[in-house]
């Protein structure tokens, strides 16, 4: 179904009658050439763009629970390529050149809202990590400004700048990142996905790998045995119990990240703005709710839920950085299960079984990596071998010691 | 959280800095044989339960004793803390 | 209006203002009755389509009457007027609307509902594509949200706290009270929380009695009771708002809310409460019932409109009908009549019932089709075609037991068909939460009562505490049974289902037709649910507008789970005080009280707060003092304060051991009063931190860890010590806090140092050299410790003494030192030296890079193992490529440098392909006269003399710039050995 | 030049203030040093304990008061320490006595010691000690460790109303500042 604002027009003319289903809802056939397991932002980019730039379009996204119930569905909703490593930043900087075009090429407003991304900094060296980070970004084509307390003044006036503990020195500024409507993400690419023939199966859970001579062809599920050339695993804060069932163990912990959203509130916050000194970050929805977040728990937990500390820390940190929030409530808090990987960046690689591949180990970065990790999964899926902007996510790096640690912390899943 | 401490009863979780798998505490011996695969296995390689997990916690805020602590990933239900130097002591021992 | 034969009317008169307008109400008023009282019935404008709206509730479940409290920085935003304790001088105003509440020119989007339902934004806006961040999200921003932020920063205090007890009670309505009652029998610790201001619940709105008498009467009684009982404590005021691990609960005490005066005392208190188990008296919540046009000022939940009459005297009108689907609806029919109000009708939506009181007239099997009243109703149409004028319409859709604290842990809620409920099963009894009375789903008074003494005895028993006797309480006998008649059938598109987001049953359709069928699409995309009510009155209508479109019934939907917290709270309460300046503790080194006195400037290290320079009189400029501190220094003596470096004294039989597993170089051989630099790596072989450890004695070791990583390497060390190699005698405690510790550097520090020490002679070059530690006596006894190490590069010694003795010290050396005019210099200085001599510092040791990129390669021992040293052999870690830490100096020597530059080759473009390297650390050297630089640059060591570029494109700028050793000034260590 | 003469400073000067009938004091000592328990030493450590201070060595979370007003307390299973207020032969005599068995650590300028005393100090601490002050868990010469407004403290409990708490000496000023906000906000 085509969407326009004629449309709307229309539709609401003849009282919303017209409106069709985003996706249909399939039976499995019995096989396809495909299987991605996991229906997630990650999952069904994959399966787009394997439709559209790969033209495989007999493909089967199978979802345990409901499409979209994963990270894309509980986040904070950041966009950004503000990538320090050679290995990350042309990824981050080829996701949002892709997030830029998304709605148009999706047709679905997603609301991908460029108002800005910016670090706060409050020490020299501070200062010179985010220098060295903006050169960066710039000498890989993408965007970036530092700003002084001046212009900070301008932009961002209700800061602590008078009495704050750590003085805040200026910050790196990313105009073209910002913030998009999570679920819409996941619903538009099912849309155009479901559109090009794949099919997007719910409730329905991948219980094992179909794996002959060191090759796996297909899966099975709570709906039966699905035969597939080739599986590609995408699950997220589950990728250890999903690879767990055929014995592959991942440089990946799962951990809770929670996220917090005030009650709604008249705009006051232009773009995302995040604390140097503290844990903290903020964006405000256009719903009005400043969404906001921190550190992971720091623990080991599928529970979807955290606890007090971290809650207490995140808004220290805020009232810190913005006292005038102070007064704003809290009105929801959620958490979601990380996978943390040993280095804090991704991996998008074959697996030591034939025909079955990985991506996950996103941290708590994955959802404004979703186009580019679609497409470049999609590459390799189709192709066999890596796309040019995902070539470092690979397993032997660990074994080779060509890690990928943007924040510098080493094997320690719960610092990255 | 709470974690009942061995020496000290419960004490709350933000007294604690965690670190992981217990697994850390067998640390391979650098001349074993492989030990190069052995170490990147020790570095890179953690059990990630949905269950029953076996974890290191550091009393920092206390008494700085390193603790085995066995809890459930799933619903943080403790079922066993115990003191990391005396596992391991005991494991040397054998 | 106000009954003025209720008791309210006897107590204290305030006056507030709402919407400018000055009314009065009584103290034990809320601003809502007080707005009732005075008939006030716009409150607010809903979300999206600007209708007017009217107090619904009575409680913290209120979706319509939201309002601004307050002025200046102390407006807030949002808050429910079913929970402001009036008090006398209050300010309200209504939100969310422009131009005037009552005329709000945002309405024109109540004519757009058809063009505006739910999800409509996903459709379109999408061109041009630029015009969405400049045109259409402006509008759609503005539009949305509800209140306005003061945007000055909040002046109230805040403050935490900390409750342990046996057993949390949640509510003080009947089986609050009967449990408190029965637990604290048994000696409990027992810890009541009330929401309200007054304790009691559900029985201040009901004209039931207990024991025969006014239900007041027994509340009384059971509160001075348990008032009079050491074992428990009563909070009132006071809402749980969430339910963390292994009994952790959290609470929100109001502490001044309802004082005008802002005082120096907190404003709020977040309590964190610890307890064995949770006793759930947090009642019930009425729900709505979905027909066309059910959000008009007037309308309201048939339990509160008994509320507002029962416990305040305040009513809207004369007329009223109540519209139920439920026994519980004629409760408030019989209520209000007594009262002395017109009943218009009770309208049943049950045909098979009897109607309870035959003295009203009913309508029964009926629906009501459509209501009149835009700013306030004034008539509804029934399904028989009936109309019938009112002026206010009480509406029950039934009573939804209060279980938002047993979702917090992910307890699923399951569906009672008996009384059309969900209540918390499996997971309350796991989780020691135990939901008593009309949290449990027990709604009948009698039952209520019985219920009550059978849980909490039970328990009692099983935990084995010593049993009490039951509470005998006799009251009316009440019956109470509910229909799930909640949706109506006609015109969709004004039946509200969510009053906070202007959800209706169209919207609920139209996600049905589009596919968003499972509840958590359905709450995504329709945003059911998702305002600051959580939907705690709407959520079941929801869910049963899509088990009528699915064509099953609500347990099969399932339902979505309440997140924490049960109320909003306001940011502020819990940062509590940890603001401004108190956000962090602050550390002062011991020579701080001499620096602050000698005007320097102060720098955050950390939490720490050290000294950046010293500026002189006639110094304008930062750089003219730190050129100064450094010139002087380096041609006499200067002295600066370093204790802040991490210091941890290491005792016992097995040290050497431990320090050679835990430094990458050998330790083995340190003989006793010597110092050795140590590398320390992280177990993947990157560098981690680096320091000296000095032998005082045959078991006894002092090291020093970079100030940034003094706590991170203390627990490195323990575990080492206690997971890896426990057999080992070895003891650490930090002593960071115990030593004041002062750089001494400078050709004349050896000489400025002989005039303290007690034994001159013990540092001569001789007695004393490079290297060398050792503990003495100075200033005539006083115990100290001296170390000849160097971070300038200059003849150099740090001292160190216990620091009580800090400023003392530090006084004492710079007077000791006027005839080499000796200087005190600050971190700048000390950081412009290192980069002079080459050493790497946090911004080089930075987590990437490894001992080989810091040219350290050789100080990991091959001979034994230690942390790290494996994993540092991996391929990545030793390529013939890998940048090396090398000096940079500008060509043109008068250029800047920048930190943060990347380094190119010549001729190259500024791209990542290109990319080779980067500046780390930069400084302007007094000594050379010029910039210099260290930084890190591929295969560094063999290019020295190569002309690269350093691109700084963020400032545009690129600076060509010569390789170099990083050792600027005495790359062959003769002054330090002098 | 005269002879340069170091003058001792205290953390807080000597700071009393009565906040809201709280009575806040910094504890002042001579000493604090700490003990720690060579590997296996156990039975020497508990006799030398009893010879040179004259009672038992206290069990973790346990303390003692001699005879000579000097505090000691178990912090840890192989780490205690002693607080000497005003005992003039600590030095001289009792630690060398304690080096014998111990690995002894001067903790003097690393500590700040303030009493807080009177009716309403459970209220006050309950503002920023999570732990449980009921004396049926945390009993008259208990002593714990924990973290109070982002600080380390020791907390000694002397009497039902009375504790001295410890916190480290570089953050003194933070830690006073907090006991009188708590004080302030009951």
């Amino acid at each position: 179904m085509k969407y326009s604002g004629i449309k709307v027009l229309w539709e609401g003319l003849r009282g919303n009658m017209g409106w069709k289903p985003l996706w249909r809802n399939p039976d499995p056939k019995k096989s396809y050439d495909i299987i991605i397991v996991g229906g997630g932002g990650h999952g069904l980019a994959t399966a787009y763009y394997l439709a559209e730039k790969f033209k495989i379009t007999n493909i089967a996204v199978v979802e345990k629970g409901w499409l979209g119930s994963g990270n894309i569905g509980r986040n904070t909703t950041i966009i950004r390529s503000n990538y320090l490593l050679p290995q990350n930043q042309p990824f981050y900087e080829f996701s949002l050149k892709l997030w830029e075009n998304l709605e148009q090429e999706l047709n679905y407003n997603s609301m991908v809202s460029q108002r800005g991304v910016l670090n706060i900094f409050h020490s020299d060296s501070q200062r010179d990590a985010f220098v060295r980070r903006g050169n960066a970004m710039l000498m890989s084509g993408a965007d970036a400004s530092l700003l002084g307390v001046n212009d900070l003044k301008k932009i961002v006036p209700f800061l602590d700048f008078q009495n704050s503990r750590f003085p805040i020195k200026g910050g790196l500024w990313q105009p073209r990142g910002g913030t998009v409507r999570h679920d819409a993400v996941a619903w538009g690419y099912a849309k155009e996905a479901d559109s090009r023939g794949v099919d997007i199966i719910e409730n329905c859970e991948a219980t094992n790998f179909l794996v002959k001579n060191g090759r796996c062809y297909g899966v099975e599920t709570t709906k039966g045995v699905i035969k597939s050339k080739k599986v590609g695993v995408c699950v997220a804060g589950s990728s250890s119990q999903v690879m767990g069932k055929i014995g592959i163990n991942l440089p990946i912990e799962s951990h809770v990240l929670q996220a917090f959203v005030s009650e709604g509130l008249k705009p006051v916050i232009p773009g995302v703005i995040t604390f140097g000194a503290g844990h903290f970050y903020v964006s405000q929805s256009n719903k009005g709710g400043l969404v906001f977040g921190g550190d992971i728990d720091g623990y080991n937990s599928y529970a979807q839920r955290g606890n007090l500390p971290v809650i207490e820390d995140v808004c220290e940190g805020g009232v810190a950085l913005m006292p005038m929030i102070g007064r704003a409530r809290l009105l929801r808090i959620w958490g979601g299960i990380m996978d943390m990987s040993m280095d804090g960046s991704p991996i998008i690689d074959k697996t030591k079984i034939k025909n079955l591949y990985f991506n996950g180990g996103w941290c708590y970065g994955g959802f404004k990596a979703t186009p580019a990790s679609g497409f470049c999964y999609a590459h390799l899926l189709a192709t066999g071998t890596s796309h040019h902007d995902a070539k470092d996510f690979l397993f032997n790096r660990f074994e080779k010691g060509r890690l990928i640690d943007e924040k510098g912390q080493g094997n320690q899943p719960n610092l990255h | 959280m709470l974690i009942d401490h061995p020496l000290l009863g419960l004490r709350d979780s933000s007294e604690f800095i965690y670190m992981g798998d217990a697994k850390l505490l067998n640390r391979p011996n650098w001349k074993s044989k492989n030990s190069k695969t052995k170490f990147i296995d020790y570095g890179y390689l953690r059990k990630n339960p949905a269950g029953v997990h076996k974890e290191l916690w550091y009393h920092e805020q206390g008494d700085r004793s390193w603790l085995v602590v066995t809890r459930n990933t799933v619903t943080h239900e403790i079922l066993k803390v115990e003191l990391a130097r005396y596992l391991k002591r005991k494991a040397n021992a054998k | 209006m106000r009954n003025s034969s209720h008791p309210i009317t006897n107590k204290q008169k305030l006056s507030f203002t709402f919407n400018g307008k000055k009314y009065f109400g009584y103290k034990g008023d809320t601003l809502a009755s007080a707005l009732i009282a005075n008939n006030v019935k716009i409150v607010g404008r809903s979300f999206k389509y600007h209708r007017p709206r009217g107090i619904f509730s009575a409680g913290s479940e209120e979706p319509n009457a939201l309002v601004e409290l307050g002025d200046g920085p102390y407006k807030e935003p949002n808050t429910k007027a079913t929970n402001i304790e009036l008090f006398d001088g209050l300010k309200g105003s209504s939100q969310n609307f422009l131009g005037s509440v009552n005329f709000d020119l945002m309405a024109i989007n109540d004519l757009l509902k058809n063009f505006i339902g739910a999800g409509f934004y996903y459709k379109t806006f999408m061109w041009p594509r630029r015009f969405w961040e400049k045109l259409y999200e402006p509008i759609i921003r503005r539009a949305a949200g509800l209140g306005k932020l003061s945007l000055k920063a909040d002046p109230s205090h805040y403050d935490k706290g900390y409750l342990h007890c046996d057993f949390l009670i949640i509510g003080s309505g009947i089986s609050g009270l009967m449990s408190a009652l029965l637990l604290a029998e048994t000696g409990s610790e027992v810890l009541i929380v009330e929401e309200d201001f007054i304790l009691g619940g559900r029985l201040n709105s009901e004209r039931l009695g207990i024991n025969g008498k006014q239900s007041s009467i027994w509340i009384g009684q059971a509160v001075k009771k348990l008032k009079s009982l050491n074992n428990v404590r009563i909070l009132n005021r006071t809402t749980v708002f969430a339910a963390f691990d292994h009994g952790i609960f959290a609470a929100i005490e109001k502490k001044t809310d309802h004082i005008l005066e802002k005082s120096s005392k907190p404003r709020q208190i977040n309590w964190k409460i610890y307890t064995k188990y949770c006793i759930l008296a947090s009642g019930a919540i009425e729900r709505s019932i979905a027909f066309p046009q059910n959000d008009r000022p007037g309308i309201m939940l048939a339990g509160s409109v008994r509320t507002y009459a029962n416990r305040f005297g305040a009513h809207y009108g004369q007329k009223i009908a109540i519209y139920t689907n439920n026994d519980d609806g004629w409760k408030t029919a019989d209520d209000l009549k007594n009262m002395g109000l017109e009943i218009k009708a009770v309208i049943d939506t049950r045909k098979e019932i009897e109607a309870p009181s035959s003295s009203i007239s009913s309508y029964l099997g009926q629906t009501i089709t459509k209501t009149y009243g835009r700013k306030g109703i004034k008539a509804i149409k029934l399904s028989s075609g009936s109309k019938l004028n009112v002026d206010c319409l009480a509406v029950s859709g039934g009573w939804s037991s209060n279980i938002h604290l047993t979702c917090h842990k992910r307890g699923k809620p399951v569906w009672d068909n008996i009384y059309k409920n969900f209540l918390s099963v499996d997971n309350a009894q796991k989780d020691k939460i135990i939901p008593v009375g009309a949290a449990r789903g027990i709604f009948e008074i009698q039952n209520i009562i019985s219920d009550t003494n059978r849980v909490i005895l039970s328990l009692i028993k099983k935990i084995g505490l010593s049993m009490p006797n039951r509470i005998t309480l006799t009251s009316s006998k009440e019956q109470y049974s509910c229909s799930l008649d909640l949706v109506s059938s006609s015109n969709p598109s004004n039946s509200f289902i969510d009053l906070q987001n202007d959800v209706t049953q169209k919207d609920i359709e139209l996600s049905f037709r589009e596919g968003f069928k499972s509840v958590e699409h359905l709450k995504r995309y329709s945003t059911l649910g998702m305002a600051t009510d959580q939907g705690k009155t709407s959520n079941i209508l929801g869910l049963a507008s899509m088990a009528k479109l699915k064509g099953t019934n609500i347990s099969e939907v399932g339902t979505t789970i309440f997140r924490p917290p049960y109320v909003p709270v306001a940011i502020s309460a819990f940062a509590g005080r940890s603001k401004g300046k108190d956000f962090r503790p602050t550390r002062l080194p011991p020579s701080h009280n001499v620096a602050f006195k000698r005007n320097a400037v102060f720098v955050e290290t950390g939490n720490w707060l050290r000294a950046q320079w010293f500026p002189e009189e006639g110094e304008t400029f930062w750089r003219q003092s730190v050129d100064r501190e450094v010139l002087q220094t380096r041609n006499s003596v200067g002295i600066c304060d370093v204790t802040t470096l991490g210091k941890i004294d290491i005792q016992g039989k097995d040290c050497l051991e431990f320090l050679n597993f835990v430094y990458t170089n050998a330790f083995a051989k340190l003989p006793i009063n010597r110092v050795r630099y140590g590398l320390m790596l992280r177990e993947d072989g990157v560098a981690y931190d680096d320091g000296t450890t000095a032998r005082l004695g045959e078991n006894h070791f002092i090291m020093t860890t970079t100030t940034a990583n003094a706590a991170l390497v203390f627990r490195n060390l323990e575990f080492v010590r206690q997971c890896l190699l426990p057999n080992l005698d070895v003891h650490l405690i930090s002593t960071t806090d115990s030593w004041a510790q002062y750089s001494v550097a400078g050709p004349n520090s050896r000489r400025l140092l002989q005039k303290i020490v007690d034994k001159p002679k013990d540092i001569t070059n001789a007695n004393f050299p490079f290297m060398a530690c050792r503990e003495l006596t100075i200033c005539g006894g006083v115990m100290a410790r001296l170390f000849r190490i160097s971070f300038s590069g200059e003849l150099a010694y740090e001292i160190a003494v216990p620091t009580q003795y800090g400023n003392a010290l530090f006084d004492a050396l710079l007077s000791a030192g006027k005839e080499f005019k000796a200087v005190p210099y600050g971190t700048e200085a000390l950081g412009v030296m290192r980069i002079e001599k080459g050493h790497a510092a946090g911004n080089e040791i930075n987590g990437h890079t490894t001992a080989q990129n810091l040219g350290l390669s050789r100080m990991i021992s091959k001979k034994a193992d230690s942390i790290g040293n494996m994993l540092s052999e991996r391929e990545g870690f030793n390529g013939s490529n890998i940048a090396t830490m090398s000096g940079f100096q500008p060509v043109q020597r008068s250029e800047k440098l920048e930190a943060g530059s990347h380094l190119i080759s010549a001729g190259k473009t500024p791209t990542m392909e290109n990319d080779e390297g980067w500046l780390s650390s930069v400084a302007f050297s007094p000594t050379l006269g010029h910039y210099i630089g260290l930084g890190f640059i591929e295969r560094g060591k063999t290019r020295i003399g190569e002309k690269v570029l350093a691109v700084n494109l963020l400032q545009n700028k690129t600076t060509e710039v010569e390789i170099v050793s990083p050792h600027f000034v005495d790359p062959e260590g003769i002054k330090q050995r002098g | 030049m005269a002879k340069l003469v170091l003058k001792i400073e205290k953390p807080l000067n000597g700071y009393t203030k009565v906040i809201n009938k709280i009575k806040i004091a910094e504890y002042q000592f001579d000493s604090l040093i700490s003990l720690a328990i060579p590997l296996n030493s156990q039975r020497k450590c508990k006799l030398n304990f009893q010879k040179s201070l004259g009672n038992p060595m206290p069990n973790i979370e346990n303390s003692i008061i001699n005879k000579s007003g000097i505090l000691g307390f178990r912090i840890g299973l192989d780490l205690l320490f002693i607080c000497n207020p005003s005992y003039s032969s600590f030095a001289k005599k009792t630690v060398p006595v304690l080096k014998q068995a111990f690995y002894i650590t001067d903790q003097t300028g690393g500590w700040c010691g303030v009493v807080v005393d009177g009716d309403r100090v459970i209220e006050m601490l309950e503002r920023i000690c999570p732990l449980n002050l009921s004396l049926k868990i945390f009993a008259i010469g208990n002593v714990k460790r924990t973290v109070m407004d982002h600080l380390n403290v020791i907390i000694f409990r002397q009497t039902e109303k009375k504790f001295i708490l410890f916190s480290p000496s570089s953050s003194s000023g933070s830690f006073l500042k907090s006991i009188e906000i708590s004080s302030r906000n009951i």
